[in-house]
């Protein structure tokens, strides 16, 4: 029994934490965020360079072969940052291919990926409030040598910084993953709360692919990859929650006003305990459901609804509180905490709210 | 206990009705002219200072007449009635209490005929909610006095003509609230200088203002020397009854209604989620909260009652649920509710999205909830002081 | 306009006021509680006397021809005591007996319940969670002379303190309102959690009652008894729901822990204020409430589920926090802080909880 | 990471769940010869005070085995290991760190053996939870202390034999954790008066307890004198692993499923609505968090990481849990839901009513969720005291 990171774990902890503090501080992440490429080329190839990409990916195609553990790590220290590269995308495309590609496709697009040579992301579903497979209207419809593809996906997360997008298309009550290629679509940028998540709107006009771009998306795999996108949100949501937690704790312990500070008074000091309170669970809900992934497939659904379902409104919460308990300044666009309040507000819906996994968790327990 | 109106109230909100009927186009054909002749218009039914004794060109309105005012207005989603806010919330009811007479010439018609318009320079950097706080320092030197300071979370500074300034003149006095004096600023004055400050939603309403030897004739103080503060909380407390706000909030109540009703969650329509349904039926057990606390402190008003600090508590429901609302329309509408104004599938052009960002001042600031809670413990329920 | 109490309004809360703390404190309903029969029938005849019991009532049956605003009053003063007589159920059959009974009946019954010489009640429904006709299982046969009624009314307030019962019973999908003597029917006291509203389990075995006492009870009527006895529960809720914060703010003040009153720490301090928020607004709309009845029919449903919706779930809240912002004297049986917590309790259920008025407001609202 | 138990652990498992499967019968079936053998078939077993060293008694059971052991208990709803709750967990430690050799010889045995149970004589009257400020007061006289003064919510009181006292030696200390002194007093002590105090549930847990001139020896004082409060610190900080409390939580959420699918709300099933079905996942949230919070801080412990105060954080859940989970089945059930034992149609024999009704001791005293917030802020997030 041990519910603890390994020390390699912490080592890699260390690692992220150093490398956001160095070479992505937050004045580093507005400019990322000012720039028209919003992918940043050379943290980009740093970070592949470091293997984070290359984590989860088995060692035969180029990977490292650990578990979403260690990703966990890895994305709770860049979300502290809120470091805008697309870790979390990418390792999703990776884990859609080794759950759905044969071994062929593995073999030739898994090893570009954990280089970081191919910016990768996963479009599942189309509709902002459905996590469903009829919530999926783009279609697929058979041609001699593959599929010909049409719809459109208004909220692939990072789709304009990538170079290969993994979407799911409807054919005849099954569901066909592509490969597309940036060209082989149209990709818009969204305007949305949270700048350092964009958001794209992928839109395809009969794009006709191979059989050999495609792969089968079973109802199964639909769940396990959004079990795994619900993972990569909340360890986010854990790193960055945490981050808008000692933001604000330190303001309190500096802002004097009538005369003490802050955090002396029991109306501040007590919402930072709360907030604590709630951070502390689900960041261990969210090891646990990390854990589940790796090692307990039995365990995964319930785990994972338990820390989705708990972050999503906590952390909306702590969002709102946490510039709120700045007075004037926490809203103010020069000062940080509300870049937080932002991402509190895109994590919520992201691969189910907490009334979606609530309402799982009910039926996972028999009511 | 009766709700009816007298027959002269119900004339006067005739009179209002018919007016708007006449006078107010569809928002879209709102244009620069059309404001123009509109705030000449409500000007010349002085309905611009309503309340304000005729001396002073006001039409010494009544507490319920204000209120129908107020309330068809919100109810016609119609603009303001005259361009400074806090001119004529503040500015002018100060002027009248405490001007001189050339200053109530100088100053009062500009701002009933929307010439002028003023923002009000109390906060500073290191206190924010503690406004008597002030270390913005003003010295007399001959016929003028010198100021030298800097104030902050100044709303509208950027579009305003003139500001009412709280100076320190005194520092060697033993209470925060001695030594403090008001003075009036032109905007453009020398040695004034105004850094706008962008807020998360983008918006520029905020600003900081620096002071560096600028020069404020002796003519321009309001009130006496060191004692600008009692003129201050007589403006702050120059409260508006809460029954305009409260009609813009039903109004969003139907919005957020047809938002339920428009948008699917799992495929199902929002509506037909129970808790959907009750959050929305308590957003509406409040706003109806705040509309009869309202009617009930208006009528202790017009009692002559004692009102002690009950207006805290429509702030505090005000406070929730200005929050509380965005937020809920963003939630509700999932991954399109976080586009803003231009995105594909943004919800109702992204103002849910904006105004989850945009944040009014009754939730950040002076008077953020903790000090309303303050107020209600220490003033009504006679809790000791922190 | 003029939302405010009448002088003689005022005056009458003056007198109830003065009588709860004079001839009604504390120890005296401890005291009533302790007794066997548990209705002080000195006390009664004192509140019939000061007309408080035919303040509803038409004067041309013996009654003083006033509202439920002024009712209201006198429900919210005694109930700031917690006064155990029966003032609310015996008001409620008289609102019953004038809504469905015919001349006859009314010229005969409406007197001797103005004087309080027959002490009365209204049980409506059989089930504890369902405020509807469906609801209702006792049923009445029709006979010759009247009707036959069998079946079991589990919960019928103050029904162990009353000569008169009126109960509702299914005939044929409609509703017949009877009138029961006490020597008619089984009347068991149930053990309930706020003994100051004793709950009284009423069985009928067939018990043949003359067509004179019986009246039609129809579907509106149904709809507008509970709207009243929904009033009559939130008046109540207002005057207990004050007194438990005047209670819990003076102990804030006269506590000293760690060297300072508690009322000092915001802790303590804010949880007050948010209480007076929830009492000054649940009370706003139980008086908007109380005028509707009597001046507004077509705002009745609203108004009631307004302030039944709000107060429902604010009043537990604040008897929850009332008690524990007390620390451990709160729930000792001694101190009186947890009888005000129990009466919250009580009131929640009675003619419809939080949900059942929010979900009307919904669909008054057309949600 | 890993949830793993080697084999000796599982084996352990093993051996609990055995020994329950012959030893732990039905609970209707547990009278009092049940309870009797029972207490000394787990002493046999070395199962009560198991952390204990071994020269003590005790069997320096292991963390998780610690864990083990309580979470089968819990599962198997089995009696306490041990009838004094206080002696196992804060008096038998302290008598063991501080206590000489001849209070080991006399108390430690018979707190392993059930024959003594003890209370702790902490609160006073105008200090609840402020335990250091005591002014229960003991004067020194020859060979005995002699203690005059008042304690309260002594839980246990009523049924204990021995209780272990906090009192004040010395009232000319500066700081007020100074000049406390621990002493151990039989219940039956001459000049002890113990009035049992009623709970709202009707329950007596608690009492006061008054001392007139009581007589106790000096070699019934545990540590030095005036060094009480370091004794009291160790024994409070013997904190308990929460995986018991967290194991039965869970067993009272099946048992609030399984009435959320029995009652009926205006006459559908109460666990079709997906308000009910989403409170009810919610509270699962929470006590999966006690868990999963419990095994980091455990696993913290092992591999001797500093733990400062996060066991606080399940504190807080439990304290809303506790009270949250009877008072929403109360709720659930309407009217009925209100019967308490005897009612015809009370719920579940009136067991969550009465809950309802019966605080736990993280709810108030020194416990509250207040306190439990300042001691977050403070120890863990650095905040400055009040």
């Amino acid at each position: 029994m041990d519910f603890g990171f390994s020390e390699e774990q912490n080592m890699l902890r260390d690692q992220v934490n150093r490398f956001m503090k160095e070479r992505c501080p937050m004045n580093q992440v507005r400019q990322i965020l000012k720039s028209d490429n919003k992918l940043d080329s050379a943290l980009w190839s740093e970070i592949s360079n470091l293997g984070w990409l290359a984590l989860t990916i088995p060692e035969r195609y180029g990977g490292l072969g650990l578990g979403w553990v260690d990703l966990t790590v890895v994305l709770e220290e860049t979300a502290a940052g809120l470091c805008p590269l697309p870790v979390a995308s990418h390792s999703l495309a990776a884990k859609a291919v080794l759950l759905c590609g044969n071994e062929e496709q593995k073999a030739k697009w898994l090893p570009p990926i954990s280089e970081g040579s191919s910016v990768s992301t996963l479009g599942l579903f189309d509709d902002p409030n459905w996590i469903s497979a009829e919530g999926i209207s783009c279609s697929a419809s058979e041609t001699d040598t593959g599929f010909n593809l049409s719809g459109c996906k208004p909220f692939v997360s990072d789709a304009t910084l990538c170079d290969w997008l993994f979407l799911a298309f409807n054919f005849k009550d099954q569901l066909v993953l592509a490969k597309i290629e940036r060209e082989q679509c149209e990709i818009q940028s969204e305007p949305t709360m949270d700048e350092t998540k964009p958001m794209g709107r992928v839109t395809l006009d009969s794009v006709s692919v191979d059989k050999s771009d495609t792969m089968t998306l079973s109802k199964e795999h639909l769940t396990t990859l959004t079990n795994y996108g619900a993972l990569a949100v909340t360890a986010e949501m854990v790193g960055a929650a945490q981050s808008l937690l000692d933001l604000t704790s330190e303001y309190a312990k500096d802002r004097i006003q009538f005369g003490k500070p802050i955090g002396q008074y029991q109306g501040v000091k007590h919402r930072l305990a709360e907030m604590f309170v709630d951070i502390e669970s689900f960041r261990s809900l969210c090891y646990y459901a990390a854990w589940a992934l790796d090692d307990a497939p039995s365990e995964v659904d319930r785990a994972v609804s338990l820390a989705k379902g708990y972050a999503s409104d906590a952390f909306a919460e702590i969002g709102i509180d946490g510039v709120g308990l700045h007075g004037a300044i926490g809203f103010t666009a020069e000062y940080d905490a509300q870049l937080y309040l932002k991402r509190s507000k895109w994590a919520r819906p992201m691969y189910g709210d907490s009334n979606y996994h609530l309402d799982r968790l009910a039926t996972l327990g028999g009511l | 206990m009766d709700f009816e109106y007298t027959e002269s109230e119900q004339n006067f909100r005739e009179e209002v009705k018919s007016f708007l009927a006449e006078n107010l186009p569809p928002k879209k054909e709102r244009d620069r002219n059309f404001l123009k002749s509109w705030l000449e218009k409500v000007r010349e039914k002085g309905w611009v200072g309503f309340s304000w004794p005729k001396e002073f060109g006001g039409s010494d309105g009544g507490l319920i007449e204000q209120a129908i005012l107020k309330e068809e207005m919100a109810l016609a989603k119609a603009p303001p009635l005259g361009t400074s806010f806090m001119g004529l919330a503040w500015v002018g009811p100060g002027i009248m209490q405490y001007g001189t007479e050339e200053q109530k010439k100088r100053f009062i018609p500009d701002i009933l005929d929307s010439k002028v318009v003023w923002c009000t320079g109390y906060s500073e950097p290191n206190h924010g909610s503690d406004l008597a706080a002030i270390q913005c320092k003003a010295e007399k030197d001959g016929d003028h006095y010198v100021v030298n300071g800097q104030k902050i979370w100044t709303t509208g500074a950027p579009f305003a003509q003139w500001m009412i300034l709280l100076v320190r003149t005194d520092f060697s006095v033993k209470s925060k609230h001695q030594g403090i004096t008001c003075l009036l600023v032109p905007m453009d004055a020398e040695g004034l200088e105004v850094r706008p400050i962008e807020n998360m939603a983008g918006d520029r309403h905020f600003a900081e203002i620096f002071f560096t030897d600028m020069k404020v004739p002796i003519e321009n103080r309001l009130g006496e020397e060191g004692e600008g503060w009692g003129v201050t909380v007589s403006a702050l407390a120059n409260e508006r009854s809460s029954i305009g706000e409260v009609t813009q909030m039903f109004e969003k109540l139907e919005d957020l209604k047809s938002l339920a009703k428009n948008t699917n969650i799992q495929g199902k329509p929002a509506n037909s989620d129970p808790e959907v349904r009750r959050t929305i039926a308590r957003f509406e057990t409040k706003i109806a909260a705040m509309k009869y606390n309202g009617l009930r402190y208006l009528t202790k008003q017009i009692k002559g009652e004692p009102l002690t600090s009950e207006t805290s508590v429509n702030k505090l429901h005000r406070a929730s649920l200005e929050i509380g609302m965005d937020d809920f329309a963003v939630e509700l509408t999932g991954q399109a509710g976080l586009q803003l104004d231009g995105g594909n599938e943004a919800i109702d052009g992204g103002t849910w999205a904006k105004s989850a960002l945009n944040w009014p001042n009754v939730v950040i600031g002076g008077g953020t909830p903790n000090i309303q809670k303050n107020i209600i413990a220490e003033r009504i329920l006679g809790q000791p002081k922190d």
